[in-house]
């Protein structure tokens, strides 16, 4: 196992990668930036360094300064967390070239995985279900009324050369196709000078489910079942559940069986997501994700297991060490992402934390480095806490939510801890009825916002 | 005794300090003390002279965090490394300072050297690049803080140039 | 940056005294202090003049607790039902408070009445037993804090006697 | 279910009844004495009464003030906690007949259970292995020396009529025994004007274990297996855990079932422990606690079960619903009683917390109303704060003991935190190789307080 981990990342998830160290008995390295110089993680470490300037590019992103640093540290494992460097193929060849362990996947893996053209070719070759559509662009309305009659509608035309929802048309049936394919061609031209488009069936109500995986390379695999991520503002994830109260049980046999098959045959690594559309009991690969999720420890909190501590095992060389067979899931959690964000129009809300009280009691973990005083800096994304709770169902993980929610004060920069408390009351989320436009569509009702409780 | 509930204003905001500054003005008072169960606020005005510069001294570890985990030891601020001179040169990057061109030769400058702008002052070598740090300005050189083959990090001051 | 491991002591966030002096530049006030949570700050810039008289005022729910979690309110201290004039009369029990004897007859006092020592002033019921509550001394009641057949918890302050 | 829940306790564990009752929706009153009415489970409290200073004996031992609190409040239950009232037979009778329901077991129940006499009288009726000792006086060195061959050596002679050690004598065979005993009568007879003594089996080394066990007055009893709170200091337990690393599965199987055997012979009803001397193999009677214990986290952590949660479904006329088999223990889990106490000498350290950060992230529970600003108040015991840790297995949960050790600051007075590193470092410990008089040898030492990695 590695003597001393350099963890090139910050905020919570940097000391959830140190707490895991920690109870390994793995000494810790924390990179940081000016800007973070007070901060938990820096702070609980063993050692520390300073590698840049408040702005990521020259910080957080710098790969001389993070390599120099696991160099002048003796470090013998680099640990990128999420984001930042976290999803760089070159960054993990790099690392590995100056003879320090990279924590996550191969980085053939990382690669392919991180271009979404490349990323869907190689999920249906792996037999990865994926959004049915026309293969390659359609030339006449005709042959688009041939292929939406094999995808079956609504479908949506796209551009090929596109993005940006540009020459983009819904069209319900032939009719509606056949009048709109014309137009999509026009817009198409006129926005990428090349007027290609194709087909894909449109989900109107899909909900994000996504499956945890684990695999050591060394052709064992074992999936720890579902996330739900629907509840999204902004294709940013709000709050995570698991089990989903959406998802059909053939189905979740189904896809966990498929994800597992196609990652052993990749010969996969470490932990990964895999990112599907759920809809009419069909699910439709979006993504994988080559890392760590954010909503990870609702995964911990009903399988007993310590995805980051895995992560360690498995890019120390150490075989899974179990089946799944083995692998016992029980009970529910939710995750509350708790941004430094008003409430009201997510107006981002950094500053100093003059007062600060965390809920504790059964069932509740933290996963956060505010404190007392901390200065929540404005350079980078809103994340100051995960809320994670567990219950033995879902009924009673949802009182324990609001009664944990209840307990959270964080004085002195404005939170989305009301967000939540609304959310946790809410009668359709209780009811576990929502996709992933649910949120958006309650908010623009401003229902959620609505007063309760005296609370607002 | 408490029957139901509401959520109490935080506090401190620059706009309550500014507000009761108003009312110094309006009521002609100098003090005003506000306390309030663990928060409190008190402002004055002194009328007559003009306002000398703030006296305003930093402790030395004034960037020590306030908290100190058990076990642990809190890290350092950069800027703490300190020497808020203008003339501290300090740290574009991290890696390990050389005081000389090779192990065993003189160093390129030592205390009380008068040193030439762009002048080679250390080598901070990072991924086996040699990166010569220069002097920014001519002055004399009335510090050195990092010694040599010693491990620097961005920020930190390597020497004082006056 | 650190390597192994001390203990470092409590400061002030320079920045925070920075920003506070900023501000008495702005307000061009000469001193601004602020406590929360165990934490205090107190900056000024001083000129001679002598300090005029503080005016303190606390406001009604100034006990309320710096923390109150979301959802609730903070627990009133009993003192803050404060009024901690010698003349307050407190309650010496949890209970019930009655100001007359029985319902729909007078009260036994009413603000402005004079009292002598040992006269009954109201009832506080507590387990089916009817607490007489007398004065302390003579006096005048000049206030009556507590509402018939009110709630009252031990410390809260039923009358004044002046 | 009960609408209004009353606690008429404290501290910790008056916020820990709190969390189990806004977990189940159900609305709280606190009762506090001045000193605590900035103590974290009252300003969470729905509703909160002063009901006296700060002396207990005015406040939370004021019957006819919690009475009237719960009165005034239209409280329709009241949780007595731990300490206080919470053993008291009478007060459990007065909440019934002023028409509360008390959220613990029978009186008669609490009752035979306060009064060790009785209580070892009717565990023995019960059926429950007590220390083997001559029922009733001996008159002459001769029938001591009968007595003991029953028995085995080393045996204690004891007053009949004693108490505080005066005329304990310990005999570790017939010659010293018969040498002694004629000493043994004289010390008596001058100290209580009686000369009556008895014999005892003398344990050396046992360990503290105590069963905790769950009954719903129906009939239906289960255990939770045992907790090992073999760490102590004066008496008082300062680091409990569960399994104990030194019960014999043989033994833990049969004590188990007696345990259970015996509560449904009573009826008995809510939570109970039976705690136990074992050594050698044999369990044998110390005391039956007719409540909650302080230590009662470490059973939730392994069992999934809220013990509180059981104690409100129990006193509210649910029935257990769940049988033995039902129940599921897995992985380890410790409590550290951390006691605004230095950790050098136990001198007790009241005051204002200038700082805090507790421990999070996964496997680590805090139960504590500490924040930053709050003033420890000098008139209650010291526990400020249990940190309640879990693991796969022993050395997991010890590893991340540790961590969360390191994490925790608690600033502004002085706690037992450093002597709990101390311990998570101790080999013997590690091995799991102590009793009851380990932790005060090791003190005595100094052992234990020296220094570790420079955190001292």
């Amino acid at each position: 196992m590695f003597e001393k981990v350099l963890i090139a990342n910050r905020g919570e998830i940097a000391l959830r990668i140190h707490r895991a160290c920690r109870d390994m008995g793995i000494k810790t390295v924390a990179v940081h930036s000016t800007a973070d110089a007070n901060a938990m993680n820096v702070r609980l470490a063993d050692e520390s360094v300073c590698i840049g300037p408040p702005p990521a590019r020259q910080s957080y992103l710098n790969i001389p300064a993070i390599l120099s640093a696991a160099t002048i540290t003796g470090a013998d494992a680099i640990h990128p967390g999420i984001g930042f460097l976290s999803e760089n193929a070159d960054f993990a060849e790099v690392v590995a070239e100056h003879g320090f362990t990279f924590i996550g996947p191969k980085p053939e893996h990382i690669r392919v995985m991180g271009d979404k053209v490349h990323a869907k070719a190689a999920a249906k070759e792996l037999g990865i279900p994926t959004l049915p559509g026309s293969d390659g662009a359609l030339r006449t309305a005709d042959e688009a009324v041939a292929a939406a009659k094999a995808i079956g509608y609504p479908v949506l035309l796209k551009a090929v050369s596109g993005g940006g929802g540009r020459g983009m048309k819904l069209a319900r049936d032939a009719a509606e196709l056949r009048a709109l394919f014309p137009l999509a061609q026009a817009e198409t031209q006129a926005a990428f000078a090349d007027d290609s488009v194709y087909l894909e069936r449109f989900l109107d109500r899909p909900r994000h489910i996504e499956i945890q995986l684990l695999g050591d390379g060394k052709g064992s695999v074992v999936h720890l079942s579902e996330r739900d991520c629907s509840l999204q503002r902004l294709h940013q994830k709000v709050l995570e559940e698991t089990p989903s109260p959406g998802l059909d049980e053939a189905a979740r046999q189904k896809i966990t069986g498929i994800a597992v098959r196609a990652l052993e045959t990749l010969g996969y690594q470490s932990a990964g997501t895999i990112e599907f559309l759920y809809q009419d009991g069909e699910l439709s690969f979006i993504e994988m994700n080559t890392r760590l999720q954010v909503e990870h420890p609702i995964t911990e909190m009903v399988s007993g297991i310590d995805l980051v501590r895995e992560q360690l095992r498995i890019a120390a060389g150490a075989p899974l060490g179990y089946r799944q067979s083995d692998i016992r899931l029980r009970g529910h959690a939710i995750e509350c992402r708790i941004n430094a964000e008003r409430a009201e129009d997510f107006r981002p809300s950094p500053g100093r934390i003059s007062e600060y009280h965390a809920p504790g009691g059964p069932g509740v973990r933290v996963d956060s480095g505010l404190y007392q005083g901390y200065e929540v800096p404005p350079y980078y994304d809103s994340l100051i806490s995960k809320l994670v709770i567990y219950g033995g169902d879902r009924p009673e993980c949802l009182m324990r939510l609001r009664r944990a929610l209840e307990e959270y004060v964080i004085g002195g920069i404005d939170t989305t801890i009301p967000l939540h408390q609304r959310l946790a009351d809410n009668a359709e989320f209780q009811a576990g009825a929502y996709d992933i436009g649910w949120l958006e569509r309650v908010l623009a009702d401003g229902d959620v916002t609505r007063c309760r409780r005296g609370s607002c | 005794m408490k029957f139901g509930g509401s959520r109490p204003r935080l506090a401190p905001d620059p706009d309550l300090i500014r507000s009761l500054a108003k009312l110094l003005d309006e009521t002609g008072l100098s003090e005003i003390e506000y306390e309030a169960g663990g928060q409190r606020i008190h402002v004055a005005r002194h009328v007559t002279a003009p306002a000398a510069p703030v006296a305003s001294a930093t402790p030395p570890d004034a960037e020590k965090p306030a908290i100190a985990p058990a076990g642990t030891n809190g890290a350092t601020h950069p800027a703490a490394n300190g020497h808020d001179d203008p003339g501290t040169l300090k740290a574009p990057l991290v890696g390990i300072a050389y005081l000389a061109a090779e192990p065993g030769q003189p160093p390129y400058v030592r205390v009380g050297d008068a040193v030439a702008e762009g002048q080679t002052l250390l080598i901070i070598e990072a991924m086996k690049v040699m990166n010569q740090i220069r002097a920014p300005r001519a002055g004399r050189v009335t510090r050195v803080y990092v010694g040599d083959s010693e491990p620097v990090e961005y920020g930190s001051a390597l020497m004082l140039i006056e």
